[in-house]
């Protein structure tokens, strides 16, 4: 029997029919920006406690610190980012050449493909912590979460895991993981607590 | 504009060019920009504000803050109408509309007033000794009368339509309350560096400074103010959150707070929430939240016009408005002598200074004689006269002499009592303080600090000093180095000099302790008497501080009169406890935005939007929300879409959403082992590539969950759970490997989230399959048997993984791809099958085809049953530990007249059956006793052509043929059933190896 | 209530669940008794006071813990892994 | 003195001033023949029974604060017999059936109101288990009916029915269960138990049980020692604790329940409402609060205070089921501490040392249960056998798996 045409086979974003390009909320200059982030590749990497090599392994595939605590180490195109004792969310912005690179790690930790269980999303700009505010139980001030921090919680009763990227000119950039199947949930939330800022959207 | 008669023509912290003009009672007055509604009414000459709740007798403001207790208003109107709401803390905004509440038909005009015929009978705890006779009387006739009479303001009666917030914030040092005393604090914190908060209920920030006529530093007290707020709004980590009340204490250095961000405007402004709930994390705290003033129990001290004297104060300083033109002051201290000061230079009268103590200053005489009032010392207050607003005092010198003096305003000064509730929210008892007759912070919650007032240091040279200290302290204890002390601000002279008088007894008219609860004096002696002693009982008894005030200005005159009436000291009687919130909080406010559609996040499978498409209807599974049944045009009903869904199942092929099942992926070298002590059957025999059914028990050996664990490598499972206990099991699972046996090998994830997964069902799911899988992959009956499992590729190399697997008793197939695949995988699928007519299903087709072959899910699996129970008790392996073996042998659980799993059918086909029915013995009486289990779950099978269930009976398989009556008293029901094997449908299991 | 996880620092006790007093110990093995199994699954101490108890991260690291805590205070004096409990390890 | 409206007028007239004390301010004797530690709801409701139904006056109750000062007093009030095992059910309805008495029996009006307690379901699954319990209580000669969702619409038209997260679908109605004001409970139980005779000891804290050759022989207190034939506990929230004295591990431990009172409002709501899917429960009071209430906080806690997350919860649970709530002001909340035991029910048995009672784990349901509990108990004190409606309610069920969950949770307290 002849396969299906591929043209069904195409992926669909974790945020399609949830986020829309455009801007919500009062009028103005935007205090926050939210950018989704599809084809991003994500797996976890756990091994067994006193595991030394998976350090030395990532240092050599991906150029990246394996972080010891609640942080993550991040290049342009991949990042490492702690997900609790000898556990690890492994990285790519781009899902190409993913699957090897988790292969080359298999020998190295025991590796589960969460390329598709994650909808990840960017939101920066002056009123971002303002916004976060309202549903992170975790103190993000720049003394307590500086830039490369990262931290497992919950944003109104949905999971997350979410670091602090980077300083941009607007003010900090935080990248945030949600389940897949809550990125609905999850954009309700942020949508409403955004709009008293004026949030402007972007799709990847 | 109106003439606002009782306005003062300068001074007051209010701005003169903001007219605001509002109603209340359906007039129309004016106010001012900074005016709350009680002093713009106040202004405005009005003095009746409310109803009392008992004897529902005429009150005006007592007070001008949040201890309030006459003043109540139904705020708004329609569904933004809020009752309750005290005058005294609303901030005046254009148009804003307010009603008197509690009364019938008017204020003025109150028919329950009546009540008052009846007073001497409705005594305290009245309703315990009557009203027991007939006894269905409570309910038809006694009971809605008081409810009626009893309650405050109407809620609004739909939906609120603001938007409310919740948001979390952390600091090093908390400081409650912008007095001159958490000023300080906040400014010595902050100056170190370290991160500040500074709450104030109010809108306006500086406490009772606002409300005095006082020096600082030799400058007025506004000059302070303004340094000390412009330093603070320049430190960078101090955040000034006024119109925030900082309602509750919790352990560990979490305050609740609340923020009104809008209710200072009729309605908030678009996407803005209308308040705001805090959960303010604190490495230190400083309460500064001030002190209340408290009132004198005399006869009629309940009129309109009987005013605390810092109110009076605040009015005239704050709000410039005049409460009474003729004023006489009643006073236990020197408290009551500033107000004769503040009066008399804003232009009022006072008629008279009625001092409890017996000797008087010679400043004060001379004050008295400057002003014009006579002076009355060692004398009391013993009635009121007017009607709905105050006329004259009667007043008893030292010698028993009475004076009537006429005065529209009465100004009491009894002393002050510290604003300590927080400090008391953790079970922190107050401790009586002898020299100023007041109960202070007892043991403190750690990390709390208690400056000024609040810790019952009442001069405003104390609350300079206590909150400089403080404020640096903290800020020390959280690691910034102290900055540079100022030197504490001089103040001008101030005394506080006090003999409380917590009772005057008079002739006539009733004495109130508790104003809005209507407890009078009377009623604390008669708590006394019946031995209501203890000051639980009191309250409890009386309903003393139990109003929406709490008590704030009420607890220590009824706690000082107990005391009294058995003969001991206050601080024997003991205080009662003061519970969060502060003062009442808006549910909503503490609900955020969790209501509606967001109480709970939703999680959808990635399969949702296609089955949208099909029209499919979804259900409620856990958080998860499930397609039910996929209707088409023209079917009847539910059951017709069913039945078609399942016919074309079992001749051909159906397809169904299985996402949502838990997915753990469990690696490592004990993995097998692990499985072995989690599941009751044994998992090292079990090949690579192969699936198999477990089962689960909680220690206590009961079903905890099942599902199917493929072996995917030698050291590598993936398990399944149902869909409602995936998060259960992985945190059994962790605390299986983490707590009970660090020492395996294992790692585990749940991958639940990456897989979307379709359960391809009827005897033409291989064909449809064969043209969606690679053709790589040979999934012939030979090479991927029942039960097995491997990882295959679809569309051309996404990786997938292919189970042999039925719970529809079909040849089966689940298909799993990753989740951004699902949409894809459902129209790969559905094209692949239109040629065998495939058919999408959902939960309640699914259901039938588990019921037809005797699966048991979450229903048969309740936490109440065993694995015996359920027919499952080979399945348990003697030769091997797992969780729950031991406990599962217990006496009960073995016993051979248990309940266990079996097939009903209705004896007249034409019956249909119902879940929840119970099963009686024929001919028997339906009563517990004779009950002998329940039906689980029902389905119409469109194979049977007839209802079947299942359910649990008593010795169950022995009684296959049985006959036996399901009965169902609350839906009517009784049919005759006949006990059968679970399995309906092909027993012999031969469609699942097709 | 905040407890301080080892691995992610002091988070809202919302982000945990509670089991219960840690001391019992789990009777392993196919020679365990009945007797022993039900004293492990059902008798408690139950102090006023200190009580060693678990509590999984189940919101962050998923790490099972063992907390001190006082149950009439709500004071927390101690919080270690439970895992290296039994390994004998120090926390 | 007799309480009627008679007397009250009479009273009146005369300034109120030949009321009496409602109980004796007892100081407690050397010997009792029976003596009940714990001045609750339960205690108290022991008393009055044995004194009025065994003849067993020779009783004192001891308590260590004031009567009526742990969960009595700190409920929701809610009445109700809606329960699903047979080993539960004859007993709560006994308790109801008692309750429907239970002025006349006392000459107290406890304000007990049959307002109707009403539990919504939320799915069709909900709805069978939800049939299966309406059954099962009108096989024990329980009143259940089951509403479909167009008469709890018509009963109950406020609540959310067009946006929820979870649709109301219907609901199980008892329209004899309701509430009663749980204060005047104990104090009319200790007003009819003093009428005969009982003595009620007021802050008198017993530090030990005095056990000799395997028999309790009485107690020490911070008021001497005192003797007994007889010792029975009653002290639910701190059973654990004085069972300890007399050598006994329970199968309970102690957690924190909150309940929640908004401000006085005119009536809006005519029964008991409770959502089952999200832990919540309201009621009015007669003086017009909503009276309400979530789940246990879910940690052992003798503190009598809980913590903001429940809080929260419960408030949201409020707004999704009734969102007209959104401006009506909590006003005060506050915690007690439930005996919660390893299946959600109670124990009423005698402990393995001679002549000791044990009454506890009532979870969060002790109040419903009072004049049952007190009733039985005193039953199994006089006769020392168990009252047939009590007889599951044995300490050694969970060694022989004669469970009582209701639920199906098992042996998680912080889950049942």
């Amino acid at each position: 029997m002849a396969e299906q045409a591929k043209s069904i086979w195409r992926p669909r974003s974790a945020w399609a029919g949830i986020v829309e390009a455009g801007q919500i909320g009062v009028d103005g200059k935007p205090g926050v920006t939210a950018l989704t982030l599809d084809d991003m590749g994500f797996a976890t990497l756990i091994v067994p406690p006193g595991s030394p090599d998976l350090a030395s392994a990532t240092k050599r595939m991906i150029g990246l610190d394996l972080p010891k605590k609640a942080f993550v180490s991040l290049s342009s195109t991949h990042g490492v980012a702690w997900a609790g004792a000898n556990h690890w969310l492994l990285f790519a912005r781009q899902q190409a050449g993913f699957v090897d690179l988790l292969q080359s790690f298999s020998d190295h930790a025991a590796v589960s493909d969460q390329s598709h269980a994650r909808a990840a999303l960017t939101v920066s700009g002056p009123r971002v912590r303002e916004v976060l505010a309202k549903g992170a139980m975790v103190d993000l001030h720049s003394s307590v979460f500086p830039v490369g921090a990262t931290a497992l919680t919950s944003f109104a009763h949905v999971h997350v895991q979410f670091w602090r990227t980077d300083d941009g000119p607007d003010g900090p950039i935080f990248e945030i993981l949600v389940p897949r199947s809550m990125a609905g949930s999850f954009w309700s939330w942020f949508a409403a607590s955004a709009a008293e800022f004026n949030c402007r959207i972007d799709r990847d | 504009m109106r003439k606002q008669l009782h306005r003062l023509n300068s001074g007051g912290l209010i701005d003169r060019t903001q007219a605001l003009c509002f109603r209340f009672d359906g007039k129309n007055y004016d106010g001012f920009a900074g005016d709350t509604l009680a002093s713009a009414l106040l202004a405005n000459g009005v003095r009746l504000f409310g109803r009392s709740f008992k004897y529902h007798r005429p009150r005006g403001l007592l007070s001008a803050g949040p201890e309030e207790p006459n003043a109540l208003v139904e705020l708004r109107t329609g569904a933004r109408r809020e009752p309750n709401t005290r005058a005294t803390v609303v901030e005046l905004f254009q148009n804003l509309e307010a009603t008197s509440q509690n009364r019938w038909p008017s204020l003025g005009f109150d028919v329950l007033s009546l009540n008052r015929l009846a007073a001497p009978a409705l005594v305290a705890g009245f309703y315990y000794k009557t009203f027991m006779w007939p006894a269905r009387f409570w309910e038809k006739l006694y009971e809605p009368l008081i409810r009626r009479a009893a309650g405050l303001g109407r809620a609004a009666a739909v939906e609120d339509p603001d938007h409310y917030d919740k948001a979390f914030v952390f600091c090093d040092v908390l400081v409650i309350g912008a007095g001159p005393a958490g000023l300080s604090a906040a400014v010595a914190a902050g100056r170190s560096g370290a991160r500040v908060i500074i709450c104030d209920e109010d809108f306006r920030l500086g406490g009772r400074l606002l409300a005095e006529r006082r020096q600082i530093d030799g400058r007025p007290a506004a000059d302070w103010l303004a340094a000390i707020l412009a330093e603070l709004a320049s430190l960078s980590e101090v955040r000034i959150m006024p119109r925030t009340s900082v309602f509750g204490l919790y352990d560990h250095g979490i305050y609740g707070a609340v923020e009104r961000v809008n209710d200072h405007v009729a309605v908030p402004p678009a996407h803005q929430p209308r308040q705001r709930g805090w959960r303010i994390y604190a490495k230190r705290a400083i309460l500064a939240a001030g002190a209340l003033e408290r009132p004198i129990v005399f006869p009629g001290n309940d009129r309109p016009g009987v005013m605390l004297s810092g109110a009076v104060r605040a009015y005239v300083n704050r709000f410039g408005v005049l409460p009474g033109r003729e004023a006489v002051v009643f006073t236990a201290g020197d408290g009551g002598w500033a107000t004769v000061r503040d009066l008399t230079e804003a232009g009022a009268h006072v008629a008279a200074i009625v001092d409890a103590r017996s000797e008087i200053n010679p400043e004060s005489k001379t004050m008295a004689l400057r002003v014009g009032a006579r002076l009355f010392a060692g004398s009391v207050v013993e009635a009121t006269h007017g009607g709905q607003a105050l006329r004259s005092v009667t007043v008893r010198d030292a010698s028993g002499k009475r004076a009537r003096l006429a005065c529209d305003l009465l100004a009491v000064s009894n002393g002050w009592n510290p604003t300590l509730h927080l400090t008391s929210h953790q079970n922190g008892k107050p401790v009586w303080e002898e020299t100023i007759q007041s109960f202070v912070p007892g043991r403190l919650p750690p990390g709390l600090a208690v400056a000024g007032s609040a810790a019952g240091r009442f001069t405003l040279a104390e609350a300079l000093r206590d909150g400089a200290r403080l404020g640096r302290e903290a800020a020390v204890e959280v690691g910034f180095a102290a900055a540079a002390a100022d030197p504490v601000p001089a103040t001008d002279a101030e005394t506080d000099g006090l003999a409380p008088v917590w009772r005057v007894r008079g002739n006539r008219g009733k004495a109130f302790v508790d104003l809005q609860n209507d407890v009078t004096d009377k009623d604390v002696e008669l708590a006394a008497r019946e031995g209501f002693r203890s000051i639980e009982h009191l309250k409890r008894y009386t309903t003393l501080g139990m109003a929406t005030d709490q008590g704030k200005t009420s607890n220590l005159a009824g706690l000082a009169i107990m005391a009294e009436q058995v003969g001991k000291a206050i601080c024997e009687t003991g205080t009662t406890t003061f519970r969060p919130p502060y003062t009442p909080v808006a549910i909503g406010a503490l609900a955020g935005h969790h209501r509606g559609k967001d109480f709970r996040p939703v999680r959808l499978a990635p399969t949702h939007d296609w089955s949208r498409e099909q029209g499919a209807v979804f259900v409620e599974t856990g958080q998860w929300l499930r397609a039910q049944y996929y209707p088409k045009p023209g079917e009847q009903d539910w059951l017709a879409t069913i039945n078609r869904e399942v016919l074309a199942t079992r001749s051909g092929v159906g397809l169904c959403d299985v996402s949502t099942l838990g997915k753990i992926d469990i690696q490592g070298s004990d993995a097998a082992e692990f499985l072995e002590r989690v599941y009751i059957n044994g998992w090292k025999t079990l090949p690579i590539g192969k699936a198999r059914y477990g089962v689960m028990l909680r220690e206590d050996g009961f079903v905890m969950d099942d599902g199917t664990t493929s072996r995917l490598g030698e050291n590598h499972f993936l398990m399944t759970t149902t869909t409602i206990n995936a998060a259960k099991v992985m945190q059994h699972l962790e605390f299986c490997h983490q707590v009970l046996w660090p020492e395996l090998d294992l790692r585990m994830v749940s991958v639940s989230e990456q897989w979307a997964q379709a359960a391809v069902a009827g005897p033409r799911s291989r064909e449809v399959l064969r043209r969606v899988v690679d053709a790589k992959h040979d999934i012939s009956n030979e090479a991927f048997p029942y039960l097995a499992a491997g990882e295959i590729t679809v569309g051309g190399g996404i990786p997938a993984r292919l189970f042999r697997i039925s719970f529809s008793g079909e040849l089966a197939y689940e298909l799993a791809v990753p989740a951004g695949y699902g949409d894809a995988m459902m129209h790969a699928l559905m094209a692949a099958g239109e040629p065998y007519g495939i058919t999408p299903y959902g939960l309640d087709g699914l259901n039938v085809m588990r019921i037809e072959k005797g699966h048991a899910i979450g229903t048969e699996s309740n936490g109440q049953t065993t694995a015996r129970d359920l027919g499952l008790g080979r399945m348990m392996s003697s030769k091997k530990d797992f969780i729950g073996r031991l406990m599962a042998k217990r006496e009960a659980l073995v016993q051979a007249d248990r309940p266990s799993l079996v097939g009903f059918r209705p004896v007249d086909t034409n019956n249909r059956l119902w879940a929840g029915a119970h099963f009686i013995g024929i001919g028997r009486a339906a009563k517990t006793e004779n009950d002998e289990g329940y039906m689980t779950s029902v389905a119409y099978s469109p194979n049977l052509k007839h209802w079947i269930g299942l359910g649990f009976l008593k010795n169950g398989p022995t009684r296959i043929g049985e006959r036996i009556q399901a009965v169902d008293p609350v839906r009517n029901g009784e049919v005759e059933v006949e006990v059968c094997s679970p399995i309906f449908f092909d027993p012999e299991g031969t469609r699942l190896h097709g | 209530m905040r407890i301080a996880c080892p691995h992610c620092g002091l988070r809202d006790v919302q982000e945990f669940v509670y089991l219960g007093d840690a001391a019992p110990q789990r009777p392993d093995g196919l020679a365990a008794t009945e007797a022993a199994m039900f004293e492990y699954v059902y008798l408690r101490d139950n102090p006023r006071g200190l009580l060693e108890e678990l509590w999984y991260h189940g919101v962050g690291c998923r790490a099972w813990l063992v907390v001190r805590r006082d149950t009439l205070t709500h004071a927390i004096e101690y919080v270690g892994l439970a895992k290296s409990r039994k390994a004998g390890a120090a926390a | 003195m007799r309480y009627s409206g008679f007397t009250l007028i009479s009273q009146a007239l005369r300034g109120h001033t030949g009321w009496r004390p409602a109980w004796r301010e007892a100081s407690p004797k050397s010997t009792y023949d029976v003596l009940i530690i714990g001045g609750g709801g339960h205690g108290l409701a022991t008393a009055h029974y044995l004194a009025s139904r065994h003849g067993i006056n020779n009783v004192a109750v001891i308590e260590k604060g004031y009567i009526g000062s742990g969960n009595v007093g700190r409920n929701t009030t809610i009445i109700r017999s809606n329960y699903l095992l047979p080993g539960n059910t004859p007993f709560y309805e006994l308790s109801m059936k008692l309750w429907e008495g239970l002025e006349q029996e006392l000459n107290y009006n406890a304000m007990v109101s049959q307002r109707g307690v009403l539990n919504l379901f939320h799915s069709d699954s909900q709805g069978d288990a939800f049939a299966r319990r309406a059954n099962a209580m009108r096989l024990a000669g329980v009143d259940a009916e089951l509403m479909n969702l167009e008469q709890v619409r018509t009963m109950l038209p406020f609540l959310d029915y067009k946006t929820g997260r979870f649709p109301i679908r219907g609901g199980l109605l008892q329209r004899r269960g309701g509430t009663a004001r749980h204060d005047a409970v104990a104090w009319g139980y200790a007003r009819a138990a003093d009428s005969r005779g009982v003595d009620i000891v007021q802050n008198c804290e017993v530090t030990g049980i005095a056990v000799t050759d395997g028999r309790v022989t009485g107690v020490e207190t911070t008021r001497g020692q005192i003797k007994a034939k007889k010792v029975a506990l009653a002290v639910a929230g701190n059973s654990s604790r004085t069972a300890a004295m007399a050598g006994m591990r329970l199968p309970i431990e102690s957690h924190v329940l909150q309940a929640f009172v908004s401000e006085g409002l005119k009536p809006l709501i005519d029964c008991v409402l409770t959502f089952g899917a999200g832990h919540f429960y309201v009621s009015q009071s007669d003086k017009g609060g909503l009276v309400f209430g979530g789940n246990i906080d879910g940690y052992n806690s003798y503190a009598q205070r809980g913590n903001l997350p429940i809080i929260e919860d419960v408030m949201e649970a409020a707004m999704a089921l009734w969102p007209a709530l959104g401006r009506v002001r909590l006003l005060r909340h506050w915690g007690g501490i439930m005996d919660m035991s390893m299946d959600g029910s109670p124990i009423i048995d005698h402990a393995p040392v001679q002549g000791l009672y044990v009454n506890a784990g009532w979870c969060y349901g002790g109040f419903k249960a009072t004049p049952a509990s007190g009733f039985c108990f005193a039953h199994l004190i006089a006769k020392d056998e168990p009252h047939p409606v009590a007889a599951a309610y044995r300490l050694d069920r969970f060694a022989t798996g004669r469970l009582l969950d209701e639920r199906g949770v098992g042996a998680h307290p912080s889950l049942q």
